[in-house]
């Protein structure tokens, strides 16, 4: 999954995700929920609500106990 | 666009077994972070404990070896012994560092070991599915205590940094958790000090880390972080217990 | 030129004479002569002596620094290592070389300190859980004690195994003239295991554990292999007089003295006496046993226990001779009286 | 040539050295020796002992049980030892520490010399067991008293050099008192 | 009226029934399941329940409620049974009855969870030091946990020794139908040592240290000539089929199990074929072994390790008859298909 | 005429294996005394350690029980926890209960057992000859730090009490000498009070007593008293370091 | 009779609990039966199985290698475990949970039933385990249903009594969706 | 060794006695001192200089590591 160009951009690596949902809670944004679909290892996992809305401040990744989110900014 | 926020290179790509929401992969990316940080991932050797973190070996990206329940002090002290460039760290749950490995603890501790130890507080024997810790506080409903922890069976739970902080070969000392944001970040400076006196040769450090183990505390996670805030930070309260450089 | 020296310091010096770089242990009768050795002279040579909280501690540290690549040793008397058990399978299932010494003393429990040999089973068959195997030598003599540690070294850096040099207190307390002679401190086999940090390579990593279904059996067969091995190339003895003897004597260490002293007895006396002095109790010196079973009449094995490598006599002969046993056990030392009226028992 | 011997005596008294010394001396011969201490090292009080052998062959067990000398160097030992002791077999004591009566009923060879109170006249009642070493050497040449003096000049070197002549001056007491 | 029970809790509660006192103990899988079974029953029958620290403070502890008098006992894993066997030494050398449960895992080192035979030698031999037994049971049902442990006090009691089940983690974990039958609970043997203050009597003292000359040796006698009587009084072993069998099944516990229908399915074939299984491991049923040396035209040993038992099957045998192996080490367990072939391969 | 000072009844008759003027003695019939004061020596249980206090079994004229090297505490644990009306106390040497025991020495304290435990701290290990010790003061010539002890390669001298003091489960610590008669008066006070406590269910206490090893001090005895007097008490004062009852 | 079953899917669908049950109901009706649990106590993340064998006759090994039926609740258990099923064994597999496409290959017996669906339907998706059970139980009668009634009182009792009406429903409504 | 009657006394075990002159140090009366005999275990053991300057304050007991004294007093 490649982050478009020039835009605040979160990448969640859906097989690792557990959907705990530690990043849900701490989004300051609300911008983050848990999914319908299931993954390999039996979790809902999570997806942004509005990509848009994403201010790449990286607490979702802070909070993430399994490296499942990746935050980009430009530059 | 640029990464800001991505596993760091002392992480390899392999997925957890941990629980979702439990602390040891919090920690674990901490660590990674403070030792890609300093740069010295190339000359660090860790020390993986018997607990849920038994596999830590997989999730780094430097070398590791296993250490016998409870022995991790030990082996850290063989090691950095012969290698005393190297950056050496063991990383241990409750059980092993405070009940079995109570002796390695506090001896390794004393001698002040240049070595920085990162003792994961979950107050439960995780891997062995939820029997009592030395750390599991009164009340508390274990697979060992099924009517609650009782102090007139079995004892207090131990305030391990307390301990230690009475032994003249210790160095540095906090206490921290990762059940918030805050909390961390907190937690991350922690490590990273711990890191950086070893580095500096100024002796042992040992950062206690309040740790979520949901489904052994038979709880949510959202009611373990609350139970980590109000019950477990009033029994081990937060903050640098010793600090010799300060 | 010769020296006096006592065995346990001899130990210590042949240690260091073989490269050994880092000492980890805990003071008991009757071995503290080599640690407190080592406490000097390691300082003096640079190297690293550390007197571990514990016999636990110090096999781990042990763990540890031979984790790292270095020559590494502990040494210890039978209560001692008895809690070291749980850290010798440790080892052998991470394959990691170095060297344990035991200056055995009379058990069981706290026993006394006198020199035994009833540890036999527990260094040969695996004291500590699961299939292993720690290669064992047995010394006899100071000139032993000091030429041992260069040889175990080699053994186990060249199979990746912890080795065992089973000595007793009679051994590490004694002082006879030794020579100093040379010994080999080379690093022997592959390091491509060793953690040291990953500088240019792929991390590494150490460890028993192996829960992937099938894995840790895999690795067993693995070690199976490996002890074959060992068992087809390192089996060693010593054999006086056996050629064409009625009555083979087996004895390792300290009795094997006593036992070299009742042969020459019996020979004067026109017995035809012979002696086997197996120098690895692990692996147990098989062939050359099951070679004697033709020409001898019968084995008499002798330790200072109740009677443990007896049973491996017996497994080496099979039923084809009759073997007997006599020993002392709890600190007791057979005489040359006694093996002699044993022997014409017979 | 071959001789087994006990040396016994309080700790302190020198037990352990003594035997050290005679092994240094028959190996500075080239003689076959071992030297074997009773390393009661977790027992307070009682005596010491230890055992030499010296022999032209080989040496199988170090441990003396039937010894060809005793040298006892105070009445517990004497005791404890004296049974050991092999017929024919030479016993040297401390006569100042033993009491009389206890020889009576000791018919073999016994060579009687008051160690300690040689060793005090000398100036040091430490070297009561260089006497009785001196006139055990004397009743059994096993080794030859230069040998023993080369043997003291290697054990007692450092801070015990100066220790060399005192000792040296006790065994030569103890080899002429015994005529 | 049966019950579905799990392995360890069934073990749990024949100890209960059996009169145990106190239970020390440490977790450790495959065996956690007993632990907290006894911290719950142990207090609701208000007896000592209590987690310690580590392994080696639960031997000790056990060791301590021995010495006053009670029925004591604690359980772990191979590793942890490592650990205890310096505890282990003492006890057997100060003469303390308990019950030992070791449910075996895969070993060597931390190894895996799955179960395993590969701490034999250790039960039987001797993981600790000098020359001491424990008396060692395999059971290898749901139904003989439950009943074991009151054989095991019973043994303990009389003959003063410490008694290991040796179970496996497979039949540890296993649930199956079994029937709470009445276990004998009363105290066996004298209670002339038992250390509980020295009211109208004269002061006790419990202790291995033997220092006086030949007293170590002494006592190490008297336990010899009380392992002699062991052996002579206390083999146990379950046959089936093995009058006039060709071949000779020999396992214990799990293995035994496969063993089982390993032989029914080469019976079924037509081959001749019969199981002994022994019920005590330390005494080992040498004596039925050696009886079936007339019949049997050869043994096959199968075991969940790499071959330990064997060499006792051997020495029984003693080169009459040739003794086959067939073992899986490090968690593997063997099949039926598979022993039926190394029966047929014979 | 009447007989003021005499060997208690909870001595035997035979006599002492330790050197002249050995602490140990001393501590052996303090004990002794109090025992008989407090009527209990039918109802007593000693734990001998392994030091050179293994032989207090024969001293005793009460019950005792050998242990392995540093498991007093757990032998105690096991006696208290079945008999839990008999007086039950542990008598340990610096290395048995500092060293290898000091697992055992933090749980059995931490669980509050209702023990008393009588600690000789003589900076050495008398028993094996004179190695290292954990209370070995710094600078310190054993036959393990041949140099001196380097707080660098060995660390510190371990204050036991202090340690001990920071664990919830203990109730009294007393840190004594018996370098002198003030002082033997002094330790047997605390000695009974310990016993006392016992009686009444008051949990655990800790006696500590500075004790002379002369031979492996390598000091005469007088040099000895001297140096438990000055250099001793400095690194480990004496007093009450807690008294949940005070 | 004999029948040897695999029960597998994520830890947290039932998989002990299935095999538990089906073993208590065995008891019930006077069969030999054994329950084996894989126990990967030690290891979080990927699949619980359990083994249950159910017999006329005395059973040894009590695991599982090559079973006559199948229980598969989610996709990762199908990977792991299908290609050990006997030839002509049974498979029965919570559809809502597995690929279509991952059955493609299956040549043998294979039942689908879309266990999570119906549990949810019911009310209570965690009763998934137990509408395959009921599926197969109507494929393989190995035991009567009301001896797992039977069993499931005695299993589920005190604060879990309540969940016995669910589970029971659970069952009758796998059992009926098999036809 | 019986006690004369009515007199302050003190009772030398001499064959427990190692020697180490702590009650010497320790006796406020001066009033003990190293003998020349040796007892069986080799060591000189402690005599009394004055029976009548004893006093029975019983230091000399207190400190005795070897409880080779024992102490008489009128009633
Ligand atoms: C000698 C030994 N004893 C016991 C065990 C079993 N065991 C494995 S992990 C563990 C405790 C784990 O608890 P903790 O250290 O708190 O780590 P967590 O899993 O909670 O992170 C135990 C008792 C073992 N492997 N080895
Ligand atoms: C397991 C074990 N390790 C070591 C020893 C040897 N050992 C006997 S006593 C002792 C230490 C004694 O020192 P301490 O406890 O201070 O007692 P002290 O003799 O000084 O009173 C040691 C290391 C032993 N007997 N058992
Ligand atoms: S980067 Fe910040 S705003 Fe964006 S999803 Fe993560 S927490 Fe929310
Ligand atoms: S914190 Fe990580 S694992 Fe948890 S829900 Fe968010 S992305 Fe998934
Ligand atoms: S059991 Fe607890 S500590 Fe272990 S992985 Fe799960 S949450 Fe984490
Ligand atoms: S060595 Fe020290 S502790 Fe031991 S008896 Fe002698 S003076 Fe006492
Ligand atoms: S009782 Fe007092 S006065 Fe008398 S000898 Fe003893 S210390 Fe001196
Ligand atoms: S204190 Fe006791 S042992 Fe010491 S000299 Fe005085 S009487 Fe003798
Ligand atoms: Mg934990
Ligand atoms: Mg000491």
């Amino acid at each position: 999954m490649k982050p478009k160009e020039s835009m605040p951009k979160i990448v969640i690596y859906e097989q690792k995700c557990k959907g705990c949902e530690l990043c849900v809670i701490t989004c300051p944004k609300k911008n983050l929920r848990l999914g319908q679909k299931i993954n390999k290892k039996g979790y809902h996992y999570i997806e942004i609500v509005d990509l848009e809305k994403c201010n790449s401040c990286g607490l979702c990744y802070q909070v993430c106990p399994d490296v499942a989110i990746e935050i980009w900014k430009d530059k | 666009m640029k990464k800001v926020y991505c596993k760091p290179e002392s992480m390899t790509d392999i997925e957890h077994k941990y629980c979702p929401g439990c602390g040891h992969g919090l920690v674990h990316r901490l660590v990674a972070e403070v030792i890609d940080e300093l740069g010295v991932r190339e000359r660090t050797i860790g020390i993986a404990p018997v607990g849920c973190a038994v596999f830590a070996y997989d999730y780094w990206n430097f070398d590791v070896t296993e250490a016998p329940h409870g022995r991790p002090p030990a082996v850290a002290t063989g090691i950095k012994r012969v290698l005393p460039d190297r950056i050496v760290f063991t990383y241990q749950g409750d059980g092993d560092l405070a009940a079995i490995g109570m002796a390695e603890t506090v001896h390794a501790a004393n001698r002040g070991e240049n070595i920085t130890v990162i003792f994961i507080n979950n107050a439960i024997y995780g891997m062995t599915t939820g029997q009592m810790a030395p750390t599991t506080l009164l009340g508390m409903k274990t697979t060992t205590t099924p009517f609650g922890r009782d102090k007139n069976l079995a004892g207090y739970p131990i305030k391990v940094c307390e301990l230690l902080a009475t032994l003249a070969g210790t160095a540095y000392l906090e206490r921290c958790a990762v059940n918030n944001v805050k909390n961390i970040i907190n937690t991350k400076k922690a490590i990273k000090k711990a890191f950086e006196m070893q580095k500096e040769n100024k002796g042992y450090s040992l950062i206690e880390v309040l740790s979520q183990c949901p489904p052994n505390w038979g709880l949510s996670l959202k009611e373990s972080l609350k139970f980590v805030q109000e019950d477990m930070t009033k029994q081990f309260p937060l903050g640098v217990i010793k600090d010799i450089y300060a | 030129m010769k020296k006096l020296m006592k065995g346990n310091e001899a130990l210590g010096e042949g240690a260091i004479k073989a490269g050994c770089a880092a000492y980890f242990g805990y003071p008991i009768t009757p071995q503290n002569e080599l640690t407190e050795y080592m406490s000097k002279r390691m300082l003096e040579e640079k190297r690293v002596f550390l007197q571990s909280e514990s016999e636990l501690a110090a096999i781990n540290m042990v763990l540890g620094a031979s984790a790292a690549g270095v020559k590494a040793m502990t040494s210890s008397s039978s209560p001692g290592i008895s809690l070291k058990q749980e850290g010798l399978s440790y080892m052998a299932g991470c394959e990691l070389p170095a060297l344990i010494v035991n200056v055995q003393r009379g058990g069981p429990g706290l026993g006394n300190i006198a020199g035994s040999q009833a540890d036999y089973f527990q260094a040969t068959k695996g004291g500590g859980h699961g299939d292993y195997h720690l290669i064992v030598l047995a010394p006899s003599s100071v000139q032993e004690m000091f030429e041992m540690p260069a040889q175990a070294f080699a053994l186990a850096e060249k199979y990746r195994n912890p080795v065992m040099i089973l000595a007793d207190g009679v051994v590490g307390q004694i002082l006879e003239p030794m020579e100093e002679v040379k010994v080999d401190s080379t690093y022997h086999g592959d390091r491509s295991w060793v953690l040291d940090g990953c500088q240019g390579r792929a991390p590494r990593k150490i460890r028993s554990l192996l829960m992937e279904e099938g894995a840790l059996e895999e690795h067993n067969i693995k070690l199976q292999k490996k002890y074959k091995v060992i068992k087809e190339q390192e089996q060693r003895c010593q054999k006086q007089n056996t050629e064409k003897a009625d009555i083979i004597l087996v004895a390792y260490g300290t009795s094997a003295r006593v036992c070299y002293s009742a042969m020459l007895a019996a020979r004067k006396k026109g017995l035809s006496v012979g002696l086997l002095r197996p120098l690895t109790l692990w692996p147990f010196p098989v062939k050359a046993i099951a070679e004697l079973t033709g020409t001898a009449k019968a084995f008499l094995t002798v330790e200072m226990s109740a009677g443990q490598m007896v049973e491996d006599v017996k497994l080496a002969v099979n039923g084809r001779k009759p073997v007997h046993f006599y020993g002392r056990a709890g600190g007791g030392m057979p005489t040359e009286e006694e093996i002699l009226k044993e022997i014409e028992k017979i | 040539m071959r001789e087994e011997l006990i040396v016994a005596g309080f700790g302190g008294q020198g037990v352990m050295f003594t035997g050290t010394l005679l092994a240094q001396a028959a190996m500075l011969e080239g003689k076959f020796v071992t030297f074997f201490p009773a390393y009661g090292a977790e027992v307070r009080g009682g005596t010491a002992n230890a055992s030499v052998i010296i022999s032209d062959e080989e040496i199988g067990s170090p441990l003396v049980s039937a010894p060809d000398t005793l040298i006892i160097l105070n009445q517990p030992s004497l005791d404890r030892f004296h049974r050991k002791l092999k017929k024919e077999g030479q016993l040297v004591v401390n006569s100042t520490l033993v009491q009389p009566e206890a020889l009576k009923n000791i018919v073999q060879g016994v060579s009687q010399v008051p160690a300690s109170e040689i060793a005090e006249q000398l100036g040091n009642i430490r070297v009561a067991n260089m006497v009785a070493l001196g006139t055990y050497l004397k009743i059994k040449p096993v080794v030859k008293l230069s040998s023993v003096n080369e043997a003291l000049a290697t054990l007692l070197t450092g801070k015990k050099a100066g220790l060399q002549e005192i000792n040296k001056k006790a065994i030569k007491a103890g080899y002429e008192f015994s005529k």
